[in-house]
């Protein structure tokens, strides 16, 4: 390696793995709140079907 | 006196204060109940313009808040639970800042009025440290009595004075009636101040829930209608 | 009536001091100790430490001034009293001013004994003829340290943890007036005068104060603002 | 049921910022390490300087952003302001680590040392990692109206103190940093600066993108929980 490759190759390894790292967390996060959207929408679903009499058409969109 | 229109205010997410209207006559002394936690203290912090409203609109003496918040001091006299008064100087020292804060032009022979009237014009020279509740909330009195507020604003005024302050406290509250000034008193305990007050207002989770002139209605109804169940 | 107001609050302050003698004896104790600390750390008894000096008395400054600050709204924060000046028709920016002048006065008094101790401890030559110097730079320095620190000891003021919030927050904005401090003191003690050296930090201070003045009073009333 | 989901304002945006800055990223890596040419004097350790030096610049409009968002948030008490003005400060904390970071290499690659006080820039960088890192502690010490009217104004505080921390370690060190930039533009050869413009776009790209999709998450999260809160307390 010609004087010093290594050290520009650290450098860009460093960048390129905070950020990746950051997206990640990023991503990890908007997962999360995928995760809690689907538990809610499971719960308001049983909470209707419990509450509809049963002759009721059911939930129509 | 004041005007307010759906105002609000939340600690969080929690609404403290959820659209509350409020009008205030000159001459008025509105008595302001509630449980705990129903946003007696916040309202009154907001009318003091202590707590910045989230949404609403509110007019205290003329002025708006909180844009023109610093003309509605001048008139506001607010008495806490605290004194608000320093522990290491001594009541004539607290006096003189505060009558300095507030462009008091007597301010020396309205403090020495003040002291005698509140009777702590032997304790003068002392520091607050000193005092008993009682007298520290005495001393609270004549803060904020110093700079002659048009609008009296009192956080259950009845639980920390001690009977010579209460009767002091009353007095100026009928001299309000007779000039033409306001007062809202927060309490919890009616029957205590309904011999001062005009009006009752009670709060519960934020709103009000009633708004009638004192004489109209038994306390004990009052107790019942701000722990729960619906008038 | 903002005249009347900014004199009674700074009275009041300097009434309480006088009354618990609280922050000023702590300040130079603590200050004392750190150059005695300081000097041990260093490790050079027998050395001459001239070329430090003015390091080792910036540093003790600053975090001396960490001390004062974090004292500054002690009174109406324990004894409840700040409503009552909020309650107040006083405009914010007087409330900033009337602790900036106090803590001017803590910090003033601390150097007075201070910068005579770091000449006797750490300075070998020419040191008491250029304090007038030292003295207008640490004026200077102690218009920068009042600014900052009366407006990060209000944003402090509410958080938990308060005690260890304020010298995150201050020291790192500390640095430069550390820096200019330091530079200004060696400028002209110990050796040689460069004063076009010592203009320059001096400008450097007068130009982080004005900042942090401007700063200070476009945002005080949102420090208060419930 | 019968409400669709609505779409949370700036999702597009995100998505479009987070192709442009992929594609960018992607030509200024080739560009720099392919197509500009050596650097006489340091050889290929100049190549840091690209990224180094976008990615400095890019944290000083990350925390110029958050000044604005705190003066934004000051006079309207929106609270977006105080998102913006949050994600804009931890990309930008993120990015000045990383100047620290390739900065400490740099040195080592041509001093042969990882730290070098007498670097005014590597110094400052180091004070503007500690003042920012200081407003997430106070962040997390304060709730609510509080948090965001006090992280608004050290958001404003700590843009202040950048100039001066980089002002005064320089007047105070000799300048010791190869001079790559000059007062008028740059001396270095034409092709290497269109590929430091290159980069600094994808840089700036890269921060955007970020900016977008920590909006884009916090607005969804704060939907979250007042979709809770409203299914607690009807």
């Amino acid at each position: 390696m010609s004087g010093g490759a290594q050290y520009v190759v650290a450098a860009y390894a460093v960048i390129w793995f905070l950020v990746l790292a950051y997206v990640v967390v990023l991503a990890a996060r908007s997962a999360r709140i995928g995760r809690r959207l689907e538990a809610i929408t499971r719960l308001l679903d049983r909470q209707e079907q419990r509450a509809d009499p049963p002759d009721a058409p059911g939930d129509a969109p | 006196m004041v005007t307010a229109r759906g105002l609000v205010h939340a600690y969080g997410e929690r609404r403290a204060v959820d659209g509350v209207d409020l009008d205030l006559a000159p001459g008025e002394r509105v008595a302001l109940a509630g449980a705990n936690g129903a946003g007696k203290s916040t309202l009154l912090r907001m009318l003091a313009t202590l707590v910045r409203p989230k949404a609403g609109t509110l007019t205290v003496l003329g002025h708006a808040i909180p844009d023109a918040a610093r003309a509605a001091r001048t008139g506001i006299g607010y008495l806490a639970h605290d004194p608000l008064v320093y522990l290491d100087l001594t009541a004539r020292q607290n006096l003189e800042l505060y009558g300095d804060l507030y462009g008091v032009a007597d301010r020396d022979a309205r403090i020495t009025d003040l002291l005698d009237d509140v009777g702590l014009a032997v304790r003068a020279e002392d520091t607050v440290r000193t005092f008993s509740r009682g007298m520290a909330q005495r001393l609270a009195l004549a803060r904020m009595l110093l700079h002659r507020p048009r609008l009296l604003l009192l956080d259950e005024p009845h639980a920390s004075l001690d009977a010579a302050g209460a009767d002091r406290l009353d007095r100026e509250l009928d001299a309000a009636r007779d000039d033409g000034r306001a007062a809202v008193i927060v309490t919890h305990d009616v029957e205590r101040v309904a011999r001062v007050a005009d009006r009752l207002v009670v709060l519960r989770a934020g709103r009000v829930v009633l708004d009638t002139p004192m004489g109209d209605l038994d306390p004990m109804d009052v107790r019942r209608l701000y722990t729960g169940v619906a008038p | 009536m903002r005249g009347r107001q900014l004199a009674a609050l700074v009275r009041k302050d300097l009434r309480l001091e006088l009354r618990t003698r609280e922050t000023i004896v702590a300040m130079v104790l603590f200050a004392i100790v750190m150059l005695v600390i300081l000097e041990f750390g260093l490790g050079t008894r027998d050395g001459d430490l001239t070329r430090f000096a003015g390091g080792l008395m910036w540093v003790t400054l600053a975090f001396t001034a960490v001390l004062g600050v974090g004292r500054s709204y002690v009174a109406e924060r324990e004894q409840r009293v700040l409503d009552g000046l909020l309650v107040a028709p006083v405009p914010r920016v007087v409330l900033l001013g009337a602790k900036a002048i106090a803590i001017l006065i803590y910090m003033a008094a601390v150097e007075v004994v201070v910068i005579p101790l770091v000449g006797i401890f750490f300075v070998k030559g020419p040191y008491w003829d250029s304090i007038g110097w030292i003295a207008i730079t640490a004026l200077l320095a102690d218009v920068c340290i009042a600014l900052a620190g009366t407006l990060f000891s209000g944003l402090a003021l509410f958080t938990r943890a308060r005690d260890l919030i304020l010298p995150v927050l201050f020291l790192p904005a500390l640095v430069p007036v550390v820096i200019a401090g330091a530079g200004a003191t060696h400028a002209v003690a110990g050796g040689p005068h460069d004063m076009s050296e010592w203009r320059g930090y001096c400008l450097f201070l007068a130009a982080y104060a004005i900042l942090f003045a401007l700063v200070s009073v476009a945002t005080y009333d949102a420090v208060f603002d419930d | 049921m019968t409400d669709t989901p609505a779409r949370i304002p700036g999702e597009r945006a995100a998505l479009i910022w987070g192709v442009l800055a992929t594609i960018l990223v992607v030509v200024a890596s080739i560009g720099v390490f392919l197509v500009a040419p050596g650097d006489a004097d340091q050889g290929i350790v100049q190549r840091i300087f690209y990224f180094h030096v976008a990615i400095a610049i890019v944290s000083l409009v990350a925390f110029a952003v958050a000044c604005v968002a705190g003066i934004l948030f000051l006079r309207t008490r929106r609270e977006r302001w105080d998102d913006v003005g949050e994600a804009a400060i931890r990309i930008g904390l993120l990015f000045s680590v990383l100047v620290v970071i390739t900065g400490s290499i740099w040195a080592k690659a041509s001093w042969g040392t990882w730290w070098v006080w007498s670097d005014p820039r590597l110094v400052t960088y180091l004070i503007v990692v500690l003042i920012y890192a200081a407003y997430f502690v106070l962040r997390s010490s304060a709730e609510d109206d509080r948090r965001m009217r006090y992280s608004a104004i050290y958001s404003i505080a700590g843009f202040a103190s950048v100039p001066l921390s980089f002002y005064s370690v320089r007047v105070a060190e000799s300048f010791v940093h190869p001079v790559v930039f000059t007062r008028g533009g740059a001396n270095m050869p034409g092709s290497m600066l269109v590929w430091f413009v290159v980069s600094q776009a994808a840089i700036l790209a890269l921060f955007i993108a970020l900016l977008e999709v920590e909006l884009v998450g916090r607005r969804s999260e704060r939907a979250l929980r007042q979709l809770v809160l409203r299914l607690e307390n009807p």
